[in-house]
């Protein structure tokens, strides 16, 4: 739990140091995770990385680290280092990827990991070994045509895939409202014959719980099932973006004040899971971290041109 | 030992029952490639003897056809779907061109996505606009793809055991006018298996080259024919793999020839005929007595459903023919 | 009404003349609409051709006459004439076009017409002339992408489309059970926040009573709806198909005794409209009929060869 | 009257308001381009004077919007749909070829479907593998479409406004590292106006000819200039647009400098500049001193993240300066 809540400290402090780096001119592109992460971490909680399969979208920078992934290693792909372990500094940052973690290497297209985790589920129902997939994109993506023929194919062969929909009510500028037709993202499950729920994301337990549940079902054969969690995005969409030119700044002022950590936080102290001084030592440790693993990163080589060429296909 | 005699279209269907046969991890998926064995019946009884789960009928979307196949491929299965016409493998552009051809590439090596994507291409069958299409340009321009385009029984089924063993994703092309054009000897098993990427000098001659591939083969080969009386005798090339194709055997005999004509079935302009040419008339330029000529069918959708339209469309063993005939007499 | 049982008998014959053209030789391809027509003629009797538009599949040779084609016209896209007015005979008959019609010239892909209806409808909707689009396809189609961007783009902006699902319960032969998670098509309009309406196509009273409905909301700036008409394929996919090698011969022949025609007819004499005698007057009209139109349509000249490069772009 | 100084970007926008303002049948339509103006600012205020019909918000399915700008076409207006990357139009790959392009044809003339389809092309601007191809081969393949290319901001307003005005389908690709990277005079209103299907002399010179397009026109002009030190002339031909094809511009230059190379950023094999290359090499065999040649992205996904690896990628002068040399000295 305490681990939980590490990991959704480590995911905002390297995100903000990503930031800072960023506006020096370090870093060429971010996307940030902010309002995401306890959802997030929650998720991926509920699961078992190294057993089960993880097809993550480019805002999943939170549950990367939930996967298994380092700080040092997240920086290493800001900065587009050589060792960046899920591309070797080819993508841009949140195309996560790494094969023996389960981590499905993704592309920045929005979409197309739906249905190839629903291909993915096949195989692992094939398999038989009890393991399921995980696919988490965001509401714009459930425009794709992918969304449905993913959902539709997992639906008739019920393959144990995860269906994880973070609704931050926002596509870069384009607002649920004209993004996603009928009452939300939940309630387009039944019509593929799988349970769809919709969950408060910045509700740790509560997301936890509904993912707990899922991956139960995938596991003993009972099919996928959809789960929308409701989170805010309380950055612009990427540095590319600025929000304040098509948001009302009384809704962004108000979402501000909505941050999911430190809701976290006061469930565990309420829980007396934490104490203020055992969460101080945590953020401590956490900066220390953060700090080592930027200039780790920072130091590290970028890829040698003459490798452009290499892995285009298996024998180069 | 007999060779059995075989259509291609019956090569195809030996190819994939021997490779299922050998592997357990391969499988078959599309649009009614079950119970019916496909439209063109190259997967009969494959279910029945594979089961449902290695031979599955995919709902009607090709764009999940090919994902389905890429998550199966991910994890270990070695996939070949089948779109049911090469015309509608579009609505599956996105999975192939952004998600299967760079698996390996944007993952620095640490994935890798072998599958092969089979399709029936080309026209002369009556198809209309949309059972008719030559597409391989678009997928010979994707790096990361292979694409290969069989002409005879044997080529297809060696050539497609070899797609179903490579490391890569393979875009499979099988000219659908030939499906039961011609029985051929075929060697059984193994014996078959054909590398990638070599291409066949399918006649030799020493006037004049004509680099071709797909049903056009049996075109040009027709249309070399008749040239012979006049004297020109020509050496005609089958590709049969596009991506990568096999560029010193073309530069070797049109060293020899001086002359060469590209002879392909899709829409002339930026078809692949035009990479062929391309290339060639740059590596070969000291040795061309003529420029690089393309014999294409004409910039049209595809070949329209009237008889007359279609007879129109397609190139023949006469307008090959004829267009060889200006290449030898420059 | 009468008038659109006569179009139900022009279509059966029409087509069983197509099958012995076929069986002779001389028609290449068909597809045949034999269990459909009622459904079809049914839908296309609560709209207004005309007005509306109409985007075809390849299966609705019956509403094609319902919109205004004449018997000869589908017999020279049979035969593929010149003077075919949907292409010249460039399409595969089936793809019926008629601008001033307001059929709106489809193409062989199953799918593509559901989005673009949802255009057309926004188009309508823009001129505010209460006219709508109407669009159907099989349920094999709903699998496709295209049919949820269709769906999701029609909910959002309240397009006025009818979206129209002759739902035989196959595709070529891919059953439903393979093609459509969870309980049908119909109810996948809820997660759209559409109506969804399940009729038995074998009722032209129920099936025009429920496009009428969907027409009307339409029209008052209601929105969309999806409408499911159960209906039964009996005959083979097309000419090229045998489907006794994939379906179930017991099933086939309890079908085969379900023809909707008879069906017809008998509400129509029980409810005094028609009798036996008018009946077979009719049935001897629409055979003369078909006797002309196949002759003239045979006898009609070919495309010319050198005008295969027409119509590319506009200005050849 | 002082001509405006416009960036490639502005000029976009100012085609899109000029022509919105002439008729109001003109809509835009695609992601983001409301409020935020697109994520380059090419539709910057047009909702605000335009309003949200006219320019609208679409969902996040590019076959949807493909499809929906055909519905609207079909039915009169003149969409001009946003695809937000080049990279990203596959989704609506079945839409453009299947659909968009086929329906003139397809109703023998009896429909037909103007509009245009905009998408930001290209790299160099570290958008890595997925904000970065350069796709225009797949469309200029096709017949039915045109495809246009500018690279200057004149250009690109003179040659979007015909585009619009053009009565069939054209896929219009802006160079996204030229967005921002130069400003021009733009002539007001209609004085911009360009034909499409004419190319541009932009460099004369007398001993070798340079064909291009896109971003690699700069690059190829700053290429030339490297040579003239050595006494080597290079005539430049921006393209502008791709189908069709500015031939005889091409040719008539062939005739005069007797040398060629094809410049484009695409990946080598399979691009577009395989086509010229063809067509030119056949064209002018008797003209040539030199083989045609081409100068083109390596056969690589597309080009990676890390700057150090896009750099390896891209061509820039140094490439191509090396490349027109081989040339000259051939
Ligand atoms: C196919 C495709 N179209 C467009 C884009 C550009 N794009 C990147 S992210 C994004 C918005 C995604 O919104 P959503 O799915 O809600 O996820 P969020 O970013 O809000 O977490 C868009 C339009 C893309 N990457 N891929
Ligand atoms: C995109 C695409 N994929 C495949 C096909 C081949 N095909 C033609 S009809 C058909 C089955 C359609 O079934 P359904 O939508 O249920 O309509 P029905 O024929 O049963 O009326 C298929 C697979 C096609 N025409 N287009
Ligand atoms: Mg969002
Ligand atoms: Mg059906």
């Amino acid at each position: 739990m305490l681990e939980a809540y590490r990991t959704v400290l480590q995911a905002r402090a390297l995100d903000d140091r990503r930031f800072v780096l960023n506006r020096a001119g370090k870093l060429a592109f971010i996307i940030s995770p902010r309002g995401h992460e306890v959802a997030q971490v929650a998720a991926i909680a509920a699961l078992q990385p190294g057993r089960d399969r993880f097809c993550l979208y480019y805002r999943n920078f939170a549950a990367a680290l939930a996967c298994g992934f380092t700080p040092e290693e997240l920086m290493l792909a800001a900065f587009a280092r050589a060792a960046d372990p899920s591309s070797g500094g080819r993508q841009t940052p949140g195309n996560f990827g790494s094969r023996r973690r389960g981590v499905v290497i993704g592309s920045s297209t929005v979409g197309p990991q739906i249905p190839k985790a629903a291909g993915i589920g096949l195989a692992l129902k094939w398999k038989g070994e009890g393991a399921l997939c995980y696919v988490s994109f965001g509401e714009g993506a459930t425009s794709q045509g992918d969304f449905h023929e993913g959902l539709n194919f997992a639906g008739i062969h019920r393959c144990p895939v995860i269906f994880f929909c973070e609704n931050n009510h926002w596509a870069i500028s384009v607002p649920q409202a004209l993004q996603v037709a009928g009452p939300g993202v939940a309630e387009r499950a039944a019509g593929y014959g799988m349970p769809g729920v919709r969950v408060r994301g910045d509700d740790f337990f509560a997301v936890r719980a509904a993912v707990a549940e899922a991956a139960q079902r995938a596991r003993s054969g009972g099919g996928p099932t959809l789960i929308e969690a409701e989170v805010l995005r309380l950055q612009s969409h990427s540095t590319d973006d600025d929000q304040r030119a098509y948001r009302d700044p009384a809704e962004l002022a108000a979402e501000a004040l909505k941050d999911p950590i430190p809701r976290m936080r006061e469930a565990l102290i309420s829980r007396g899971w934490l104490s203020p001084q055992a969460d101080q030592a945590i953020r401590d440790d956490v900066n220390r971290e953060v700090e080592k693993a930027t200039e780790a990163a920072e130091a590290a080589p970028e890829p040698e041109p003459n490798s452009l060429g290499r892995h285009v296909y298996a024998d180069a | 030992m007999r060779m059995p005699e075989r259509t291609l279209v019956q090569a195809v269907r030996d190819a994939l029952y021997e490779e299922m046969e050998r592997d357990e991890h391969v499988c078959v998926l599309g649009q009614d490639v079950g119970l019916k064995g496909g439209v063109f019946k190259a997967t009969e009884g494959l279910q029945q003897r594979f089961g449902v789960d290695r031979v599955m009928d995919m709902p009607l979307a090709e764009s999940s056809i090919a994902a389905v196949a890429q998550g199966l491929a991910l994890e270990g299965f070695i996939p070949v779907a089948e779109m049911q016409f090469a015309d509608y493998s579009y609505p599956a552009f996105n999975q192939i061109v952004n998600e299967i051809a760079k698996v390996r590439y944007r993952s620095n090596g640490d994935f890798s996505c072998p599958l092969v994507i089979r399709a029936p291409t080309g026209g002369g069958v009556r198809g209309a606009l949309y059972h008719s299409q030559s597409p391989e340009a678009f997928y010979c321009h994707v790096p990361g793809l292979k694409v290969v385009l069989p002409s005879t029984p044997a080529d297809a089924k060696g050539l497609l055991k070899a797609a179903i063993r490579d490391r890569d994703p393979v875009i499979f092309l099988e000219p659908k006018k030939l499906y039961r054009a011609e029985r051929q000897d075929v060697p059984p098993g193994d014996a078959a298996l054909l590398p990638l990427g070599s291409a066949a000098i399918v006649r030799e001659g020493k006037d004049l080259t004509a680099v071709t591939y797909g049903y056009m083969r049996a075109v040009t080969v027709q249309a070399a024919a008749r040239l012979s009386p006049d004297g020109i005798e020509v050496e005609v090339i089958d590709l049969r793999t596009l991506r990568p194709w096999d560029i010193e055997t073309c530069v070797r005999s049109i060293q020899k020839t001086g002359r060469v004509a590209v002879v392909y079935e899709a829409n002339r302009t930026g078809g692949f005929g035009a990479e062929v040419a391309a290339e060639l008339a740059e590596r070969c330029f000291a040795s061309l007595d003529a420029p690089v000529s393309r014999i294409a069918s004409p910039d049209v959708p595809a070949m329209p459903f009237s008889a007359a339209l279609e007879h129109a469309f397609m190139l023949n063993p006469d307008k090959v023919a004829a267009g060889l005939r200006q290449v030898a007499r420059y």
